[in-house]
């Protein structure tokens, strides 16, 4: 990166850009929507459980898009890029936006974006862009711990009673064609993996499949066939549900403009 | 009964009991119903205050307020704990709180109508807890005063928090202001409330102190709770509601009027603002995940049952 | 009004305010309410006359609400008084804020609000006020039609098979708590009864309950005894839900300001 | 078969075919199949455009919209009824929906993700519906041609209400042109889809056609479309998203590129952003609706048993 051409460093700029908003916008969201469970979670070490998940994606959150705003260079706090922008810029995969279902959607979704997540951040940790690589470090340490429950429980519920099973199998139907996003690469994740900045997604996919494949046989679930898959998230092109979500979590903000909180 | 004579001179020289040991019937009862009430209170008050996660105004003020649902959830665990120690289990507890035999503290019965509510319950509700939880450190009970430490300690940590919410506000816009002013005339009242009737109204007092069970009358908390707000509440440049509160030099104390006792009542009795909607999203919770825990205890006989050695060939 | 003295215009003045902003609030709020099932109704007779009714009451909105505005005379318009208050300042009834329920429980609220609408509306068709008679004149035209059909509604459902008995009777005795809101005069009412811009709430108190008491004789339901009644929406002192319900009706107006739509 | 000669004379002459008439059984199914389809896309369609009506912009627009959902579920209404004089009943068509078996516009697994959305659905989406209805006005089954009348009317109301609003935006904030342009960015191919492949491609066009069931060609009524809609769009100042489009002076009309046929029939083969999502909350209301219905059902029976007149004292 310091040794990169002007040009280059433009290019890569925005590419950047655009890479740290969907690592942000997909731990904003996913965030929230694990915190509509607060106090409604099936089970008291559910409700810390999730409440702490929670709280690990926001932190993340503060990370991921204080450094966009860092990179895009136009003063812009990781709060002005969470609460100041519409459904049309960011950049979060469909699949985080989904509402919850029931607890056991919840949990599919959870599992099945833990183990993306997980290796994602794993091959961040060698970035060559170094604040990248301090991020991924310390985020993956947390997600590492999110993808052990969420994988636990899914086999646990998979193979509990007949219907704990069959909830588990209708969320992985429901769930499964919004994975396909995750290995879809953007204009900016090849510029970037051709940099060293971030591996391409196409790369996770073998391994990803082999951890739900692995997984979900010890569910005993039966693992969908990859058939049409939506995207556009990467691209700002959302599901009716995100609009929703920023209305509601960006109220305040909205309604009084200028106010330190 | 030598006995009891006993277990209450083990009290009285400051000894702890512990979970195996003899007790007597009132004392066990007693505790039961104070520390799941007190649990129930815990993961009730996750309500009000998870109603404004979504909307927290700020990452940070997120982060910080699910930080501190997360240790609410983390209190009624312990205080579940605590209980089933005296041989009740979580789900007898939670079976009482459902069909409304067992209480919650009655102030989560209240609605939050603003971010300013979450500063609010910080400072005045958390507040008025540590005000009832700090003598409880000292309980005669071992694993409750245990307990109590712990919490104690993250209580403090929350108030402060919701103080600063307040601060903030404070410096802020007139709309800010007006939001805190307005939190704190609906939350005064019934902060105060917290600390119970009067003790002349209060049947179990008496034997619960001499079990310290509880070391303060209600009315010596209260006391202590508006000598230690009002000035808060003034460096925060709130007027408090209660037009008869006067500093009595005296007593080295203030003077204030008696709050609202029949909406107390009109309140436990299930006649509050959100009561209906409390207790109805916990039942809700509670039924819509039968199937989760089912599924995990099916899961854990089957795994049971695998880990044994085969029978025969 | 006109031979006021001045101090009395005064008073007059921000009661009516007050009063204006109760009834455009009702409307507003219960219409958002109802347009939230658009394309989910259990028929498609249901669609379009809970279309039609949310399209009477967002029609009565601006009528009260611009009348708001005008007596206000701080040049706020009907748009800018629904769009940009906060949850605070709403007056509307907590009734009309509840959430929709199942359709039942959507018919039993409307029922009981229709009902209050339209003794309502019929008292203020002699206001000494005439801006207040004319919009009262053409709304309870519109009413008289809601009540009719949801009063028939309710009828049939709570007459009909065992189960849309039950439902009926479990949605009268969630929503009966808010409906003595209705009848509680807030200061601003007792000087606009004195003055004869408006009935007092409490004298509607009987016929309102005549009215309810007959229509659920005829379906067969309980009506429950008056305990603990909830209140507070006239003094802005809502419920949870209302927070929610602005969020997502004033994004745009909020997200962009100034914009003209 | 005279009788079906006979059938086509009359067609041919340009009389109307009413119900109770005898007609060959092909032209009763391809009019179920198309007036039901259509049917559907009325009330699929109230689903893209209601997700907006509680955040429109304005009271006015919010009234405008909210009569719009009202005429299409009207709209529906009439359609069932006309497919009803061909001898089929509502719930058996709202079954073959459910099931997946009948189809609905395609353009509705579309999501609306701005304000823009819904002025571009109005001019685009009514501008094709009406482009393709015009002539079903002179359909030669009569209920469905006085159905198309009475539709015809409201459409363009539609049409103009969709265009006004974003002439508004236009003339607004740069946030609110960029909404436009994406809009018809997202819009405009679904929209020239929404006439059919080309005829070459379909199966039912030609019997169509000579049972006047059909009266223009997909490709035809595509071009009018493309030939009304591209100065709209440049008077409006924005860009038709298609590199090959350029006015052809010879032939008197826009030339354009192909649409993605790929999507097209991926889209209706269950294969679009929206398909799970609209069909699932139409059998959604429909199931969940179930206790409704039944419960009117059951009431009027009760009432027409209470109406007999007693048999016997």
């Amino acid at each position: 990166m310091v040794q990169a051409t002007a040009m280059q460093a433009v290019v890569d700029r925005a590419a950047l850009f655009d890479f740290l908003l969907g690592m942000g916008d997909n731990t904003l969201i996913l965030g929230h929507r694990l915190s509509e469970w607060c106090g409604h979670a099936p089970a008291l070490e559910e409700d810390i459980a999730l409440a702490n998940t929670a709280l690990d994606l926001i932190g993340q959150t503060q990370l991921w898009l204080g450094l966009a705003g860092e990179v895009e260079g136009k003063g812009r706090s990781a709060d002005d890029l969470a609460y100041l922008r519409d459904a049309r810029d960011f950049r979060n995969l469909l699949l985080t936006e989904r509402p919850n279902g029931d607890y056991g959607g919840t949990l599919m979704r959870q599992f099945l974006f833990d183990a993306w997540h997980y290796l994602a951040l794993k091959g961040l940790r060698s970035s060559c862009e170094p604040r990248i690589a301090a991020i991924a470090e310390k985020a993956s340490k947390e997600v590492a711990y999110h993808l052990e429950r969420s994988r636990d429980l899914v086999i646990r519920l998979g193979d509990g009673t007949a219907e704990s099973h069959a909830r588990m199998q209708e969320a992985l139907v429901d769930i499964w064609p919004y994975t396909g996003e995750m290995f879809v690469s953007a204009a900016h994740d090849l510029v970037l993996a051709a940099a060293g900045v971030a591996p391409e997604p196409e790369n996770l996919k073998a391994e990803w499949h082999a951890l739900a494949a692995e997984t979900l046989r010890a569910a005993t679930l039966e693992k969908p066939e990859d058939r049409y898959m939506h995207k556009g998230g990467k691209r700002g092109l959302h599901t009716e549900h995100l609009g929703y979500v920023l209305a509601e979590m960006q109220f305040l903000q909205r309604a009084y403009p200028g106010a330190s909180w | 009964d030598p006995q009891e004579r006993a277990f209450q001179e083990r009290i009285d020289a400051g000894q702890k009991i512990e979970p195996k040991e003899w007790m007597p019937e009132g004392y066990r009862k007693t505790l039961i119903r104070q520390i799941s009430q007190h649990a129930h209170s815990e993961i009730v008050g996750q309500l009000p205050e998870g109603n404004w996660i979504t909307r927290a105004p700020t990452l940070e003020r997120k982060a910080i307020l699910l930080a501190k649902v997360q240790d609410e959830a983390g209190h009624g665990l312990y205080l579940y704990c605590a209980a089933e120690t005296l041989g009740v289990s979580r789900d007898a507890l939670y079976e009482q709180l459902h069909t409304g035999k067992a209480k919650y503290s009655s102030i989560f019965n209240y609605p939050t109508l603003s971010w300013a509510d979450i500063g609010a319950i910080g400072w005045l509700v958390d507040g008025a807890a540590i005000m009832n939880q700090v003598p409880l450190q000292r309980c005669s009970y071992g694993p409750y005063s245990r307990a109590m430490i712990r919490i104690c300690k993250e209580e403090s940590f929350h108030q402060r928090q919701g103080y600063d919410i307040l601060i903030k506000m404070m410096k802020g816009t007139p709309d800010q202001r007006a939001m805190v002013q307005d939190a704190l005339n609906r939350w005064w009242w019934p902060s105060l409330m917290m600390f119970g009737p009067s003790d002349d109204a209060s049947v179990h007092s008496a034997q619960s102190m001499a079990w310290k069970i509880k070391q303060n009358s209600n009315d010596e908390l209260r006391q202590k709770f508006v000598n230690q707000t009002v000035p808060q509440a003034e460096y925060l440049g709130l007027t408090v509601p209660d037009p008869d509160l006067k500093w009595n030099e005296e007593k080295g104390g203030y003077d204030f009027g008696e709050p609202d006792w029949n909406e107390f009542f009109e309140v436990i009795a299930g006649n509050g603002p959100c009561n209906a909607e409390r207790l109805g999203a916990r039942r809700k919770a509670w039924e819509d995940g039968a199937w989760f825990r089912d599924g995990l205890t099916a899961h854990a006989e089957k795994a049971a049952l695998r880990a044994q050695p085969v029978a025969a060939e």
